[in-house]
């Protein structure tokens, strides 16, 4: 059931299409439960949550004490026990101490109970750089999610995609963790239905066709991609390819994007090293290689931890880095 | 609730080391079939264990964790559970499980490396836990959404000594506590976590004193004492269930006990501990307790008993046969289960993987 | 010791709410000048918290963390130190690792997003924790690696009420009692975890009392009575670095206090909590007891405190210039001390950028 | 300083190299220190530190309490104040609770104090299946390690690199995740030198000439590869590079064997989607697309869970599934 043009729509900032999402979920399942540190009274540190927790009590929008390997691992039990939680990690530099729960449990017991026990939750968690916050607070590790068997991975960069995906997100029956990519949490507005709908889960989405070349991208750096993609206009016609789920991977649509320009970029900001961008690189030679007309080029965050604020804006890929990438593309 | 709220050295006992009821225990009010029915799960957990040990030695099994010495803290605590209540095993729980009529076979195919031994249909019984002490923040989570859909079941964790020194013991405690969910905490504490003693784990005193920190009761308990570990996890089953005006749902119950054989077939118990040490907890073996115990009652008498000792061998040895006659699980399982539906790629992988058994067989793939 | 061996629940204090000494209580042995340079320094981190809460707002700053309703637990623990023991902070620690001598220009440093404010060459003082409770097992290490060296360090680790529910802070006290080290675990228990109260992020009635878990005392103070926090941190100090007999070196605080403005300067705290309660804490304000403590023993006067006033404006002010003033950092330092020697992979991306700001000059990038 | 044919050797399993190098370090150098899980009294659960706590006492040999963040959040500690601490966990599957201080701390210190602090620590882990282990006991998840700036992830696949490579990583002034492939703990004996050695950390060792196809591997994994190299001689000539060093990669000796060749495949036992073999592959075709004749091909364990080990065989790669990968790329 996706939004077609004549149904009503708000117009919402990214952030505010997740809080729209969450109130959708809950309003229409009784067994969605958010759950994390600050999420209720305090809306949330984003407001991602706010309101919520006036709207459904404090029995489905639960503060929790501060232990992230305690949100996840009793979501788990919750979820195993046929709730539907959605916990919320304040920040993806926090998602570490549950990082077991997560890999070793969530991604697992469908698995390991041959189906008896299944976990629908959706962590979310804000993650990615560029709004001068403290340290821990800008890093993008989505690859670390992806290289576990059993977790989707899903990240919007629209707002119409941030309430559909996080509605599929819930409604799916496995574990999903949510990355939203809070640079652009309020950097624009954008249409979205005010009625509940899903997005569906593993399909990329094609946010500029091009001929020349293929850039493959997800979250804030889907906006700065088609920027560049805009500047470069004339000079070079680039195709952007938003992934939106990174787990598992719209396969099919990268190929057949790469087959018709023979040419490709990937652009995140993870570090470089073990970053999605050598797994689509890899995907792309595996299925197209006859098509290949240059080397795939990653336009990556360095491998570096991610500097404090001062220095973020040059870590980060940003138009000019991106150009020149895809101009090197071209230019083989 | 007084059996709760005592001091938390202050240990539970109820039979002495000779199966006599000490001086002022009170026996808890069970029938004499389901002391009869105790006494006989306590003795097939012990038999099982030496079968299963064997079956791994002569490499019919991998791993195994044995469980001699603990089958008292594991019956006397399941048998306090209504039949909806759940149990959250650790790894060593074989005999509390089975009390969820989990078939002996069914432990078997698990750790003969089968995943369907996981399933337990039907049951309420979390699969098993391997990684130490995750399984209390899940105890925890079960509990919380039983709560919150308005039943009235309780959920027991168990753990070991050892699993009170990860963070998750903390997290899932601190968690039942705010939440006041009907959890029990069920620490086996059998003195060993593999070779690191119960006094080089942590310096407090006991482990049922760990409850002060989560604000909710902690007591310790004789755990190869059956009727002593029984009756103080049936009072905390009664709180969790009805609770008593504000006081706290949860409660962590240590129960005192010792490890008889290896940590795991994999481990060498001579390296760090003495025999000594093995042979003085042996005098508190629970079987024998409960045995003299109800031979004394009048329940139990030589002819009962291997009456008794007849069924449980033909029950576990039916049991190995049923897991060994078991078809072994098929390899496409490996692509199944990952999601509730197969996305492409897996799909892929399976397809590429049929083709290469086609190719080659499974004896080369295997060899 | 009798300071510390007490019911958790008994709160150590001296100073009553307006500066008078509590009946029975004593006031610990402090000469005039220290009692003055305690309270310049809570004066100091007030002002400086005042700027510091402006420059963000003005935009010269990223997020700052303010302190103000906290000075006394800080400057009177960290007073309680000899010169060589450490501080192992959270990132609202400022009037404390000041008394370290970490500079207000380097703390500035640090929450204007430039690493070298992290760096604290030579004092005994560790990085910055933003991720909580994580500097607990590290505080442990330290300790532990000083004991071993057979120093007489004492390492003094502070962290929030809201960090007392994470893995780390259990396995870091549990790792200090086993190990015994010489460790003081401070809980600036301010009420409030962002938007989660202290009630709700445990149900255990203090935060003292979960040292019961870990074998060493745990200690309640009122955290903004500077005189009470020192008495209790230097007790805590005495046994970690002499300690008697068997008795346990590590010592948690729970120094009892107070917030008084937004969690970080991204927080609202109107959305969670109501003035009423801010202002009945602002009674206890700790700068104002020890004022009117010192006034009333003669030690200060209008005069003085006016000279304090100027002088602290002056040091506040010149921070701020020095801090903004300083150059800002260098891009190529993303690529530095990633490792003793650079990897040519980051060496190659080094290169690349440098190519890259060649091309564009920083202001195209930046934009 | 690396061994020659003259030096006295010992004939070791990998374990017992392990256990050799661990020794030699404690024996030259004071600051180093072992501690974690049954290390003590009990020399490890595979015996890979038995004899050092009768040898060094238990200030040098320690046994923690179970908990691996504690395990490793002291450790760095203790490094910081400048001890030299070689944790050890368990089993990989159980690094997970630690994860956040070795991927938040251990990797960050020395960046965050702008090399104030460092962290001269390994924390060594055996890993990877096919031994019939209970659950959790069998994953591969280097990539994760790979994937954080600032730590170095190490790989032997010999007895004697074990103990070089284990007395480098030890010397070493950063911290050292060191993975130790436990099917070949005592699969096999080799010489080892019995005087302390460093086996220098980044550099890769070609296992096996071959000028058809380039086989880049490492961990026990080397050895099924060229096993399946020796079987398919006459047939196709193979070149297996053991990477030994996986962070930071040996970039040069990658794509040295590969422009020799132009053909390559890439064996991990861990998932394929997000595993090493991803960065490897568009390492290769960054470097080196012109000389690219054939896919990469990526020879690795499934996206699923590991199963447990009625079926463990059936998911590790081995001989015959490598040498059905390398024909592929041959005859591409
Ligand atoms: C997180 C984790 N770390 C380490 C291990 C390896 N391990 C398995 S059992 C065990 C000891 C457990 O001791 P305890 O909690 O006392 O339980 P017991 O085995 O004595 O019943 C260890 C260290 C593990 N399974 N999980
Ligand atoms: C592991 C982790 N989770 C979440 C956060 C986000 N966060 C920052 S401060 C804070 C509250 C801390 O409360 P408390 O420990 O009481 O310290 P206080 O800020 O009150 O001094 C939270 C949740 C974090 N920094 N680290
Ligand atoms: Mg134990
Ligand atoms: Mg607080």
């Amino acid at each position: 059931m996706s939004a077609n043009d004549t149904t009503e729509t708000d117009d919402l900032t990214l952030v505010q299409a997740v809080r729209d999402g969450l109130y959708g979920e809950m309003d229409r399942d009784d067994e969605v439960i958010v759950m994390g540190e600050d999420v209720g009274k305090n809306g949330g540190v984003f407001r991602a949550t706010e309101g919520l927790y006036e709207e459904f009590g404090n029995d489905r929008v639960i503060d929790t004490p501060l232990a992230e390997s305690g949100i996840v691992g009793t979501a788990i039990g919750m979820a195993a026990y046929g709730l539907k939680p959605v916990p919320e990690i304040q920040f993806m530099g926090f998602i570490y101490p549950a990082f077991d729960q997560i890999v070793s449990h969530a991604a697992r017991i469908r698995t390991r109970s041959r189906g008896r026990f299944t976990c629908p939750m959706v962590v979310r968690a804000p993650y990615g750089g560029g709004i001068r916050a403290p340290e821990h607070h800008s890093e993008s590790k989505e690859a670390f999610f992806v290289h576990e068997p059993g977790l989707k991975v899903v990240v919007p960069s629209t707002p119409r995609d941030a309430k559909g995906l996080l509605a599929a997100s819930i409604r799916d029956p496995d574990p999903v963790v949510f990355l939203e990519p809070k640079l652009i949490y309020r950097a624009f507005r954008g249409d979205v239905p005010t009625e509940p709908y899903t997005t569906p889960l593993g399909e990329a989405a094609v946010r500029r066709e091009g001929s020349d070349v293929s850039v493959f991208t997800w979250g804030a750096m889907a906006q700065q991609t088609v920027e560049a993609a805009d500047q470069l206009a004339g000079e070079i016609d680039v195709e952007v390819v938003d992934l939106r789920t990174l787990s598992p991977l719209d396969t099919d649509a990268i190929v057949e994007s790469f087959k018709k320009t023979g040419r490709a970029a990937v652009v995140h900001e993870a570090p470089k090293t073990g970053g999605l961008a050598g797994e689509i690189t890899a995907t792309i030679q595996e299925e197209a290689l006859l098509y290949q007309e240059a080397p795939i080029k990653r336009i990556t965050g360095f491998d570096t931890p991610f500097p404090l604020y001062a220095l973020e804006d040059y870590y980060l890929p940003e138009p000019a880095r991106i150009k020149d990438g895809i101009r090197e593309v071209v230019e083989f | 609730m007084s059996t709760l709220q005592r001091d938390p050295d202050t240990r539970v006992e109820i039979l002495d080391e000779d199966g006599r009821v000490r001086d002022g225990a009170t026996v808890p009010d069970l029938d004499e079939a389901q002391l009869v029915e105790m006494y006989r799960e306590m003795r097939l957990g012990r038999h099982f264990d030496q079968r299963a040990v064997s079956l791994q030695r002569q490499g019919r099994m991998g791993t195994f964790p044995p469980m001699s010495g603990q089958e008292g803290a594991q019956v006397g605590s399941a048998h306090a559970l209504r039949n909806d209540d759940w149990i959250i095993p650790s790894y060593r729980e074989h005999a509390a499980v089975y009390g969820k009529d989990v078939g002996l076979a069914e432990t078997l195919q698990y750790w003969m490396g089968d995943e369907r031994g996981n399933q337990m249909d039907g049951k309420p019984v979390f699969p098993a836990a391997v990684p130490i002490a995750t399984q209390i923040p899940h105890a925890t989570g079960l509990a919380w959404a039983s709560k919150l859909k308005d039943e009235d079941r309780v959920f027991l964790c168990y753990f070991g000594d050892g699993a009170t020194s990860e963070g998750d013991f903390h997290e899932g405690l601190n968690f039942a506590g705010v939440f006041d969910t009907p959890s029990i905490f069920f620490c086996n504490n059998n003195q060993w976590a593999i070779s690191v003693p119960r006094e080089r784990q942590t310096a407090s005193q006991t482990i049922a004193q760990k409850a002060t920190a989560y604000g909710f009761d902690g007591v310790q308990v004789d755990g190869m004492d059956p009727l002593a570990v029984y009756k103080v996890t049936r009072d905390a089953v009664e709180k969790a269930r009805n609770p008593d005006g504000d006081a706290p749902r949860p409660t962590l119950i240590e129960a005192v006990q010792y490890r008889f054989g290896a940590h795991t077939t994999a481990d060498d118990p001579s390296v760090y501990r003495d025999d000594e040490e093995v042979e003085q907890w042996k005098d508190r073996d629970p079987i024998d307790r409960l045995e003299k115990y109800l031979r004394a009652e009048g329940i139990l008498d030589d002819e009962r008993i291997e009456t008794i000792t007849d069924e449980i061998e033909d029950e576990v040895a039916e049991a190995i046969e049923a897991a060994e006659s078991t078809e072994r699980p098929d390899p496409a399982g490996i692509f199944q289960h990952v999601f509730d539906q197969q996305p492409a790629r897996i799909a892929n992988q399976q397809a590429a993987f049929e083709r290469l058994r086609d190719r080659h067989g499974d004896e080369e793939l295997l060899e």
